[in-house]
């Protein structure tokens, strides 16, 4: 059968169907960090089961030069090693595509597709004739495929053993058995199949200053760098390595071995309610505090949000969203709970928001996240998802400056107190509607009485009208006043830009990728030009309401049934709602790029 | 929560109980849990315990929270009606199902995360109640499904390996229900078919709140090299395999507690725990002795097991309200309804 | 000093200061029965703190014939019983107006006002001199006061004789005493004053169709009448007196004294998180089943509202709404739940809510709300507020239709199941979305698996998208599908009007006078008129639409701080958001009707 | 929470403390609560223990949930910072107040329904780590803030009129703590001063989570006649007299318990509640034989007061965590950041 493909050299999509808790994943991150190491942009998208073993998993690695790594949906090569899922895997194999299979068993034939090509690699033979035990030889095999990728595709053998190396420095037989396992499907592939795939890779200049993270890790990384040191937390997929990381962290860095003190106290609550009243004990009193959670737990601290909201005490949120409503599937991504958090708890409340798009923006994030809650004396929600929290994702690499230190906001310390005649909680704000506050202990003139009840500007309790409106109508203003802090929003002006495309979050790479493809005519249809935004957080600021106002129409991609972005744009700026339209996926994949060129192409009507 | 369709298997028990049914009437979706789980293994008494006790399927109510052992619900009485509800809710949703129908058989299935952390204050009120069902705790010392993290239950399995969480003191869910008045009350092994079966089918004639503290060992969270928690810290040292992602395929750990006597167990981390059955003296009926020797033998380390507290004395939720012996959901809304006569004489009281 | 005040029969205001836990509530609720029986519409607002015993307390006491009995702000007659807060209600007193004090000690100097008249009665003294006991002496001399204020209102003197005698029937030596504390201040006013002063009562012709009620306890019978057999709830202030009622009409009308069965069970959950899940467990199982709470409780039930949604089962709840955030004024009203109710929980959930107006309103809403819960196999929240619920009004006497039969929704019963052949929980839906549910123990082939977690039309697990989004897409449609069942607004629309006004719940009153009172030339300015919309529900139908579209500007009234019935209309209809304005009073009274002309003359610039 | 300015009164105990403080210095916002309320006494006591050890005002935190209780915060001690939080949120509260700063003197006040009903998983689980606080549980058996409805805690005062809900089995604190592996507990009366103080200066000075159930009677609601159970009821009756607001000043109830011997205190309600002290015999230190004292003396009637439980070899929560002796607010943030090297070096393992 003639090739159906033209050449392509690191630009490509390959998936790889396992069945999870058999030790695929390190096979298939050793690919992507491989990959990786050779200078070529690339991601990886880990699409597994809510459960710890015998299902089917997917790892999706799509390489891309220019960047465009959102996920991609038709793949050139297809490692299919889940006879479970074997009909389905193959279905998803684009035309002139390949697919890479276990020959050890023969395929039905009612599963060959003729307009694929089939790479059959005897893998459980093989590492039956070379090694033993079923542990070993389970793992083994998924080197062994990966070894066999590593010849079609043309990736650098010397990286990957180097990283084989570097993975079981001081395993040395461990080691050793990996490398024979690589080799067994390097050899075989390149003996049986012609080497390299037209689509394959090449080595590229090194990506100095590219890092490889997850969301999550890098949101711990910003944590630390914050000076938190309290965290609560209920576990949660997939928040939970969020916590993991900031733990593991703390234990390296937070530990003086002199003293043997730990400076970091984490708390594994009995649930989310604890978990949030934690944080705003902690915060109460001067530390800086967060809980990582998702939606369930976002519902649950519902409550208390409004608290910390009214009695003004910082506290920082970390919600990596997952798919709901309810339950919904934990180990799918989705940004489902904008609204939600926006206007947490009963009555009349607002938050502050931030947006990150990518792992660098965790890290910007989660520091960024502490300085307002303190400015503010606010709760601060800081909203990614699964395919930013778990996800490993090619970021510049971050950086740090020593100069930084905490925005503690308006807190008086002993000397302050000592000047003043009578300190009230409430009185005294700024320009910013924030009042100063004193921490317990530091000094007896601090004292005072905090409550989530009726309060007037001293503090003291009320039930007066008038008190209680003075409170809530200066919160509301703090509220505004905080658009001046938040992140700019993230914008790119096009010549002859006909409409804008408004979105948010882990959507950039995908929507991005789609106002280039837009920007081609298609087949007859003309191009497409579109100013691109993605905000940053909440409340919006000039930059959003000015690129708004500017465009007549302006298409708003996010990944929710409902469109909460865009209710928050409409209810939150001047904008008119008929110049906001909605594209939306939330399926649960992350969003890639034809998902957007579809839903704007169809609504423009070409 | 998957639930495959089952490959159709001959079963060896083809022999049928009263309503004429086999055991396969019993079973539910193929469990997609860790292969050894100790979760199955309560499950498979589950099966045996209903269908041995010929209770018809459809009046089986399967209620359960959020967790691995939450998950079992879907593995058993394919014919019951199932509610996999939130996590820590259980017993609020049951509180509730069983006030609308008393007629059902409620057999709630928990972790000990989901009971004994975010669901305890909600276990502690339906203890209280003396809700009608069966409230098993599938009792592993970790959140299997959020992959390892300790929970608040008593240390099942490897000590050593459970880093700080086990300075604290574990919760026993048996003494928590000795003090608060619970009146059924046992401890098993879910390897223990031979005492767990019997027990199970005592909780489920209890005309009260039975509660099952049933250790199940974790067999993939145990091997804490390979937990998450162990994860970031490779990382750190340039090493990136995670081994979480492979779980070894192991055998469930089945054991015999020899009635009045004691069995050594060997967990698949390799930890022996000891587990003994009650005396044949011992008086399940007498609360302080109960208290007394559950307390003594704790210290002693050894874990308990058997029935070991039943008071049939105390009114269940619906005797304590009056309710019918007709459910409530099966009261003709003519019953309910006071109707436009009475309204309108009420009314008067309101001019 | 001469009159200030023209002569105005059945139309006046006042106000009654006392401290609570000293028995004048009864001694109020008298009077206004008695004003009620007189056949003159009336209002009681009660102003009562967050406290058992010792501090101030108000009622205010409204009197007009035309039925406008929103609060009043300015009083023709302070009564004035509280010493720690004479100042403060002396001032309150419009000019011309009189104040009524305890004469038995004199009045400060400082507090006189010679705009006002001061009538004093020297109640202690007459009581300390007619009984003995500090508790009776304390009881009675609120009657003493009320019997003042009968005479100098002209009050019907019989009436009041009568409410007494049967307040009293079967305690005669209790309804002695009263009838004498009664006329002790009686005569002493008609011996000391010139009865009746210029504003007074006369006996209207009797208000045969009319009652005086709470909202909580027409709520309560509405439960009743609906057939709701499982209640749970978590006391809260102001829903408790909600199933207090519910749990004395279930006393009377539920027991069985043949059998001694009580046909309803009353859980007195935990907290909130467990009443919404016993109402989700009773619900399940097919029961007619509710919880009561306020905005603190529904804040702890939105993660299990998530699931009712989610999961399709139907739940009732009861949002006695008061002043928030967070603990805020528990005894002082407002509307600030809206936007939490109608998106409760994490995920894309859309909720069903209904908005009573008045008692009479809360009977309709609650069996309205148990039939849409199970039509449409979701939550149903309705909105009252603590002015609704905890204060009498006057509303036309409800009336029960006893063809009334319970909506069930689509229910599969034994014999359906036996001509099916296998029953799928979410297969099967009808043009409004809706698919059949069956209920558990009713027939063996009912039997199905409920989850939270990410299903298909089947009912089973699922994780892959198109089976999740297929599901979700589904409950979005029915939520819309809904608003032909939602109970119509009320629109009043008048000749040349140039302006609309929406509002909901306990606004109703105090904007339609308020529209009256636009109507009028106000000194120079030019009168306003406006159509008046009173929205009962969400979603909103084509009525709210129409009448949203056929206004070029209308202002929205709600008692919250961030507009946020306006922001559920903007979200929720097509209408443009610059076409609607808001009116907020929030401060925790109830509206009155100066409050809305100053809001809409203001932004009309007159 | 209303706290009006306090008159200017010249107090008996003008002597000066340690701090050269009188016990004014220690006195707080007037109290709002009914005359004759239990809890007043047990802010009484506050005052003065605090005052007699000499504890600096600023250095103490108040911390409470919702409820008259919880309202007592702000009676006490001006000088102190007061956190009136969410209703049964306290002890999640604490838990992280302290985890900021060790060296705080937390003294947490609740109600029954706040720390049994709504609170309950919190209380076990700040049990569990413990949670170094003196956390006092104002126990009247009633939700007095929200007029009257039943707790789940013991029976105080008036039994019979407590409707059915007295049918529940009640929860005991003191049980449950022992249960929980609680290193503190104590019961005493609000009015019992003598016994009161000590135990609540032994319980500041625990190192570790001190439970304290005190019982304190609610002179309002156990009254049911008055309460607003029957208000509804009344009115169906076509009798408007809502007596519920009418609330008799009553006088506080004090009395003592004779140090080793028991006492007969008659309640508002005119029940009589036999409170006995511990024996002189009696060992708090002895877990088993304590369970087994109280259990027995439980089964007679009578409520078991002093200082129950304590074992201050467990470890508290900072020990536990190996957290620094400085409070972690105070750690300057140069040794909390890694900085820009460190951060660089980390990176090499992401590339
Ligand atoms: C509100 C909420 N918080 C957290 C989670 C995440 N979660 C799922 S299962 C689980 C713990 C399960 O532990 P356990 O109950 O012991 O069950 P096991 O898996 O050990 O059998 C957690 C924390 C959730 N589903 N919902
Ligand atoms: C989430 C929430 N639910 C309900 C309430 C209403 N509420 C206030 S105090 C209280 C109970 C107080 O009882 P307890 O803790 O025993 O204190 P007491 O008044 O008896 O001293 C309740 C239910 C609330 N404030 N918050
Ligand atoms: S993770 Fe543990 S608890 Fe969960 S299924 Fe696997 S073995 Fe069972
Ligand atoms: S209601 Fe009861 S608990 Fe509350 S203040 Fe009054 S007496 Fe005390
Ligand atoms: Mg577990
Ligand atoms: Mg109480």
């Amino acid at each position: 059968m003639q090739q159906l493909v033209a050449t392509r050299v690191n630009d490509c999509a390959f998936k790889l169907a396992n069945v999870n808790g058999t030790g695929s994943a390190s096979a298939n991150s050793l690919l992507m960090e491989s990959i990786f190491r050779m200078g070529i942009p690339v991601s990886g998208k880990n699409l597994f089961p809510s459960n710890i073993q015998g299902l089917p998993t997917w790892y999706e690695i799509r390489v891309n030069k220019t960047g465009y790594t959102a996920r991609a949906v038709d793949y050139d090569l297809m490692v299919a090693m889940n006879a479970q899922t074997y009909a389905m895997d193959i279905r998803e194999v684009r035309e002139g595509g390949y697919v890479m299979y276990d020959s050890t068993w023969p395929l039905d034939d009612d599963l060959v597709r003729q307009d694929v090509h089939f790479l059959g690699v005897p893998l459980a033979e093989m590492c039956n004739e070379h090694f033993s035990g079923s542990r070993q030889r389970i793992l083994l095999k998924n080197i062994a495929y990966a070894g066999a990728i590593v010849a079609v595709l043309n990736i650098d053998l010397q990286v990957v053993t180097d990283l084989l190396a570097e993975k079981f420095a001081g395993k040395e037989k461990l080691r050793a058995s990996n490398q024979i396992a690589l080799k067994l499907g390097y050899e075989y592939a390149r003996e049986h199949f012609d080497c390299p795939l037209p689509f394959h890779l090449e080595v590229g200049k090194p990506l100095e200053d590219k890092i490889l993270i997850d969301g999550n890790t890098a949101t711990a990384l910003g944590c630390l760098y914050a000076g938190a040191t309290v965290a609560a937390w209920y576990p949660i997929t997939p928040a939970t390595s969020l916590m993991d990381a900031f733990k593991s962290f703390c234990q390296r860095y937070r530990h003086d071995p002199a003293t043997g003190d730990n400076n970091y106290l984490i708390v594994q609550a009995e649930d989310e309610l604890a978990a949030i009243g934690v944080v705003i004990g902690a915060s109460w009193n001067g530390a800086r505090a967060f809980t990582s959670t998702a939606g369930p737990g976002i519902s649950l601290m519902n409550e208390l949000l409004g608290l910390a909201y009214y009695a003004e005490i910082p506290a920082v949120v970390f919600d990596v969203q997952r798919t709901g409503p309810s339950t919904g599937m934990p180990t799918r991504t989705q940004q489902g709970d904008i609204l939600e958090c926006a206007y947490a708890s009963h009555g009349d409340t607002k938050h502050i928001l931030l947006f990150p798009a990518n792992p660098a923006e965790c890290f910007e994030c989660a520091v960024k996240a502490f300085d307002l809650a303190e400015h503010f004396q606010t709760p601060v929600m800081v909203l990614s998802d699964l395919d930013i929290g778990m996800n490993d994702w090619v970021v510049p690499s971050l950086t740090w400056d020593d100069s930084y230190r905490p925005d503690r906001g308006r807190v008086l310390n002993a000397e302050d107190l000592k000047e003043i005649g009578t300190f009230y909680r409430y009185l005294g704000e700024n320009e910013e509607y924030v009042a100063p506050r004193t921490l317990p202990g530091v000094h007896p003139k601090g004292a005072y009485f905090t409550r989530g009840s009726g309060h007037n500007r001293y503090g003291g309790y009320t039930e007066t009208p008038d008190e209680y409106q003075e409170v809530v109508d200066r919160l509301a203003l703090k509220h505004r006043a905080a658009e001046r802090y938040i992140l700019p929003p993230v914008v790119q002006l096009h010549e002859g830009a006909t409409i804008g495309v408004v979105t948010l979050g882990s959507c950039d790479l995908a929507v991005r990728e789609a106002l280039e493809q837009l920007a081609q005519p298609d087949d007859g249809a003309p191009p497409i030009i579109a100013d691109y935004m993605r905000v940053r957080g909440f409340p919006f600021g000039e930059d959003v309401r000015a690129f708004l106002h500017d465009h007549e129409l302006s298409f708003v991609v996010e990944q929710n049934r409902d469109g909460q972005l865009r209710s928050l744009l409409i209810l939150e700026t001047c904008t008119q709602k008929s110049k906001l339209r909605s594209v939306l996926a939330y399926g649960g994949f992350p969003l890639s790029a034809p998902q957007v060129v579809e839903g704007i192409r169809s609504q423009m009507g070409r | 929560m998957p639930s495959i369709v089952k490959p159709t298997v001959t079963h060896p028990g083809l022999q049928r109980n009263s309503l004429g049914l086999s055991m396969r009437d019993y079973e539910g979706g193929m469990s997609t849990l860790c292969a050894g789980c100790g979760h199955d293994s309560v499950t498979a008494a589950l099966v045996r315990a209903l269908w041995e006790m010929s209770v018809p399927p459809h009046m089986i109510a399967k209620l359960s929270g959020i967790g691995c052992s939450s998950k079992t619900t879907a593995y058993f009485v394919n014919g019951a009606h199932g509610f996999n509800s939130a996590h820590g809710r259980m017993a609020t949703i049951a509180t509730g199902a069983s006030a609308a129908n008393r007629e059902m058989i409620y057999i709630g299935v928990s972790g000990d995360g989901d009971s004994l952390s975010i669901g305890l204050g909600h276990l502690c009120h339906a203890i209280r109640r003396n809700l009608r069902m069966v409230y098993v705790i599938e009792n592993n010392g970790v959140y299997g499904l959020t992959k390892g993290q300790f929970s608040a239950s008593a240390d099942v399995g490897s000590k050593a390996k459970r880093g700080e969480a086990n300075l604290l003191a574990p919760i026993d869910p048996i003494l928590l229900g000795l003090s608060l008045g619970a009146t059924f009350l046992a401890r098993s092994f879910s390897g223990a078919k031979t005492q767990l079966i019997p027990i199970l089918k005592a909780a489920i004639a209890h005309r009260g709140f039975a509660l099952l503290d049933i250790i199940s060992p974790c067999v993939t969270f145990n091997d804490h090299e390979g937990s998450t928690k162990s994860y970031l810290y490779t990382r750190q040292h340039e090493l990136k395999v995670t081994e979480t992602d492979f779980v070894p395929v192991q055998e469930e750990i089945t054991a015999d507690i020899p009635a009045n006597g004691a069995a050594n167990i060997m967990m698949h981390s390799g930890d022996v725990v000891r587990f003994r059955s009650v005396p044949e003296s011992y008086d399940p009926t007498d609360r302080e002795a109960v208290a007394d020797y559950l307390m003594e033998r704790q210290g002693s380390g050894e874990v308990v097991t058997g029935l070991l507290y039943v008071d049939e004395s105390v009114r269940d939720m619906h005797e304590i309200n009056g309710t019918p012996h007709t459910p409530l959901v099966n009261v003709p809304y003519e019953k309910l309804c006071p109707g436009s006569d009475q309204l309108s004489t009420l009314l008067e009281s309101f001019r």
